[in-house]
């Protein structure tokens, strides 16, 4: 059996295949169906690893299910994997594995852990699905599975009011959105007889129709997403969610604003540089639409996080601001595309992407570190936690530069990029979008003052240093953090540049299912 | 117009329901506005897939005395999009259940202790 | 293989990081200059607050509310706008959803 | 849920087996017929959804436990990614239907036309609908079961 041909279907099938499998494993030992879980992720991390060099070699990689012939590839559901997915995949292979390494100690006190790891494994067939799909009605299957795992994830402990409450919002939220983006693939189905994104983007006219549709698939995505202003939902659940499952979420949402970047440059890829609308082109106008929308979340998001007393409330106010951020990028990257600072801008974000992923979930991981520890998440209480818990203070430390953008953390490098290619559009842009990270340093401050700092306060006099294995994952992390920080370089040529590539090239996506590529 | 009746009815299924979750303060009634919200989602798949006088895709090809089949392809998708929805209704509904038992009620303006 | 081009410019880690170790150093010379009469556990190391008693140890530690007082009484209005906003409501939050979809309706189709 | 009058359990007890078999006639003829895997796994969930209506929720449950019912569940799903796993294995292609033209289980290629249908066609799909079937029935069965547990419980908790 010739392996790497079978890769994109294996990254879904096996994470499937071993969340079945948990719960007959548990019954026999629980230590043995943790080691399966983690073993499931390795093998999967591993098999996107060999799957990211296919595709980073060899060029686009397509997998038809069901069938060998291939004279009609548009109506079989297929996996079509470019150089932008595998970039997603292996951000979403690196947090699960080490959500599932840090799970081992931090849900040792919690039962049914069988669903947990079951939801969890379910969790990453979804997302994976969301990131290689090449099919718009898989696609919103795997957004609805990824949905209603993170919502029972966050709804894990039923005993707390607030996380039954957030996870209500939650699926109410989910379901909307994903409902109006099967009503938006409905529409494009009803003209143009075809689900396969490919075959749509080479018939898309950008009618009346196809206008509602690309509304419907950005508004709804984007609220997937966690854009402001309809980012509310996202503080909540973030903040409600046991933290190995918060920092699942911040991958899951962002393969929801992966979904929102392969529909605005690859299903309407066709149209977007040549169609304009009363004399502003398609570009320009989607562009600014996106940039007030995230000039928006920044401002929101470390707004409401300086007065947030909750620690993993306010990283999720940080979190909004750092989408925000990714869709100033992309939105710049619209609005000046086909220009030298439009592809900086998308370059930017790109990487952001996979920085924000790693940023923000280290610093949830802390925050899950601090209530393991002392089982106490306000930060109001909170005081002198450096004195007991050094290892965790460095983590958080690297965590709140990375997060605030301050060199040498990898935050540093893609705002850099940020900036630089906002300025060009608009110095406003660039001004507010430095002022956020200034904010956002002074936030993390004060949480490192409030938690860390200070004399040590008799209640948390026995505080203990959390057990090795959640060090380790954390420091899994953190050493990509760094690692990405002094050679941003290295990571930009060989996954970020591909990454941005395929997004413009959308016509190499294309050819490879229409024009008998394969 | 007659034929663009079920295609009025799935406006109206989707308004209702974005009604019914926005203004609707029971909880339960929430939950049916998302039910209505998908109703109309899978009416307007269905009806994509018909035309007048055609027969039930059950066939390896059209019986005689039938003119043409149904679209099969959108009833599939129906189908899934329903069974996806039974997973969320349930989970939406023991989450309520979950609610009820927390807070001691439904009322959507009293379940919000995370805001802000 | 360290430098980023962003077009108008250029960044390198290594160039920083070298900047930052030649900071360190000058910073441990300079203190190596310091006072050397400090000593532990002596009168030194108390806490002096003009002759008044010390509180509790959990009572100096600031409250993380209490910190950039300034900042958020002077935005007041600003904040107490936002909290209106987030009201924590289901409804709302689809509420918010159809306006941004009502924006994009206007701006994109119309 | 508290148990209700005779007359309606014996009802229930009538009914039971006719819904039961009708269900099962869905899953079967999944490939053949509309339905299919859900469909016919929901008519027998439901069946089962009204054996918990007549006869209480404790009735049931000292019969039937949550816990084995996820087995049965996790059984299903396995049966079906593990039928996918077989067509990699000996078609090449994950979700390959290799039993087609075998002339073994399901495997016979239906005359084109319309005729009567031939139960023992469809390859790999009927396999498939049993196994989404015993999912289906097993996941709802146990959806209701725990639903009524909980409100049973909450009340409980109240006196």
């Amino acid at each position: 059996m010739n392996i790497p041909e079978y890769t994109p279907a294996l990254v879904v099938a096996i994470p499937l295949l071993g969340a079945f499998l948990t719960p007959l494993v548990g019954r026999v030992n629980d230590k043995l169906r943790n080691i399966f879980v983690i073993l499931i992720l390795a093998i999967n991390a591993m098999l996107v690893a060999l799957l990211s060099y296919d595709v980073l070699v060899n060029g686009i990689q397509t997998y038809i299910f069901g069938a060998k012939d291939l004279s009609y590839p548009i109506v079989r559901i297929l996996f079509e994997v470019d150089a932008m997915s595998v970039f997603m995949a292996i951000i979403g292979s690196i947090v699960l594995l080490v959500a599932v390494i840090y799970s081992w100690a931090f849900m040792k006190e919690n039962t049914g852990l069988d669903k947990y790891y079951t939801l969890i494994l379910l969790l990453t067939a979804g997302m994976l699905g969301m990131m290689l799909t090449g099919d718009m009605f898989n696609f919103f299957v795997f957004l609805e599975i990824t949905s209603i795992s993170s919502c029972a994830l966050i709804a894990f402990r039923t005993d707390s009011a607030e996380s039954i409450e957030a996870a209500f919002k939650y699926i109410v939220v989910s379901a909307i959105g994903a409902l109006f983006v099967l009503f938006a693939i409905a529409l494009l189905y009803g003209q143009y007889d075809a689900l396969n994104i490919a075959a749509l983007s080479n018939a898309i006219q950008y009618t009346f129709l196809d206008k509602i549709a690309l509304v419907l698939l950005i508004a709804a995505l984007g609220m997937k997403s966690g854009i402001a202003p309809m980012h509310m939902w996202l503080p909540d659940s973030y903040g409600k969610a046991p933290a190995t499952i918060s920092l699942v979420l911040v991958s899951a949402t962002l393969a929801s604003l992966y979904g929102a970047l392969r529909v605005i440059f690859t299903l309407y890829g066709n149209v977007l540089s040549t169609i304009s609308n009363s004399g502003i082109p398609l570009n320009v106008s989607i562009g600014w639409l996106i940039i007030a929308l995230a000039v928006v979340s920044i401002i929101i998001g470390v707004i409401m996080a300086l007065i947030q007393s909750d620690f993993k409330r306010l990283i999720a106010y940080g979190a909004v601001a750092e989408i925000g951020y990714m869709f100033l990028a992309i939105g710049t990257g619209i609005a000046a595309l086909g220009t030298q600072y439009g592809e900086t801008a998308l370059t930017g974000g790109i990487f952001h992407i996979m920085n924000d992923a790693m940023d923000v979930g280290l610093l949830f991981l802390v925050a899950g570190a601090i209530y393991y520890s002392t089982k106490e998440s306000s930060l109001n209480k909170m005081g002198g936690f450096a004195r007991n818990m050094k290892y965790t203070t460095i983590l958080f430390i690297i965590g709140f530069l990375a997060v605030s953008g301050i060199p040498p953390m990898n935050g540093f490098a893609s705002k850099l990029l940020i900036y630089e290619s906002t300025f060009m559009l608009n110095p406003i842009l660039a001004i507010i979008a430095i002022l956020g990270s200034i904010l956002l340093l002074a936030i993390f401050v004060k949480v490192f003052y409030s938690a860390f700092m200070g004399p040590e306060i008799p209640r948390f006099k026995n505080v203990k240093e959390v057990p090795k294995s959640m060090l380790f994952a954390m420091g899994i992390i953190a050493c990509i953090i760094i690692f990405f920080g002094l050679f941003p370089e290295l990571v930009i040529t060989n996954i970020v540049e591909p990454a941005k590539n395929a997004l413009m090239g959308y016509s190499g996506y294309v050819s490879q299912i229409v024009g008998g590529g394969i | 117009m007659i034929f663009n009746i079920p295609y009025i009815a799935v406006v109206a299924l989707i308004l209702i329901g974005l009604y019914a979750i926005i203004f609707k303060r029971n909880l339960i009634k929430i939950v049916i506005g998302v039910t209505l919200i998908e109703s109309g989602v899978n009416l307007f798949l269905i009806t994509l897939g018909y035309r007048t006088g055609s027969v039930a895709p059950i066939y390896t090809s059209k019986p005689q005395g039938a003119n043409i089949m149904a679209l099969p392809v959108p009833q599939a998708l129906t189908l899934t999009s329903i069974v996806i929805g039974v997973a969320v209704l349930a989970l939406m509904l023991s989450l309520v259940i979950f609610i009820y038992r927390h807070y001691g009620t439904l009322d959507v303006k009293k379940v919000r202790r995370l805001k802000e | 293989m360290f430098t980023i081009e962003t077009g108008s410019g250029f960044w390198n880690p290594i160039i920083w990081v070298a900047a930052m170790v030649i900071a360190f150093l000058v910073t441990y010379i300079l203190r190596s200059f310091g006072n050397k009469s400090y000593k532990k556990n002596t009168e030194q190391t108390k806490v002096f607050l003009s002759g008044n008693p010390e509180y509790q140890k959990e009572k100096m530690h600031v409250k993380a509310d209490n910190l950039y007082w300034g900042f958020t009484e002077s935005l007041k209005g600003f904040y107490s706008l936002l909290k209106k906003v987030h009201t924590g409501n289901t409804g709302d939050y689809i509420l918010w959803f159809v306006i941004i979809l009502a924006i994009f309706f206007i701006v994109e189709v119309i | 849920m508290t148990e209700m009058s005779k007359i309606v359990k014996t009802i229930t007890a009538i009914t039971f087996p006719f819904v039961t078999i009708y269900g099962l006639y869905i899953i079967m003829h999944g490939h053949l017929t509309p339905g299919g895997g859900f469909q016919g796994g929901a008519v027998v969930a439901s069946a089962c959804a009204m054996i918990l209506v007549a006869y209480g929720s404790k009735w049931v449950l000292d019969r039937v436990k949550e816990k084995n019912l996820s087995v049965f569940e996790s059984l299903g799903a396995i049966g079906f990614i593990g039928i996918a796993f077989f067509g990699l294995i000996f078609g090449a292609v994950f979700f390959k239907n290799f039993l087609v033209g075998s002339n073994f289980l399901f495997g016979i290629i239906p005359a084109s036309g319309s005729g009567l249908a031939d139960i023992n066609t469809g390859g790999v799909l009927p396999l498939m609908n049993l196994a989404v079937g015993l999912k289906v029935i097993a996941g709802l069965f146990a959806i209701v079961l725990v639903m009524a547990y909980a409100t049973t419980s909450y009340k409980e908790g109240k006196k």
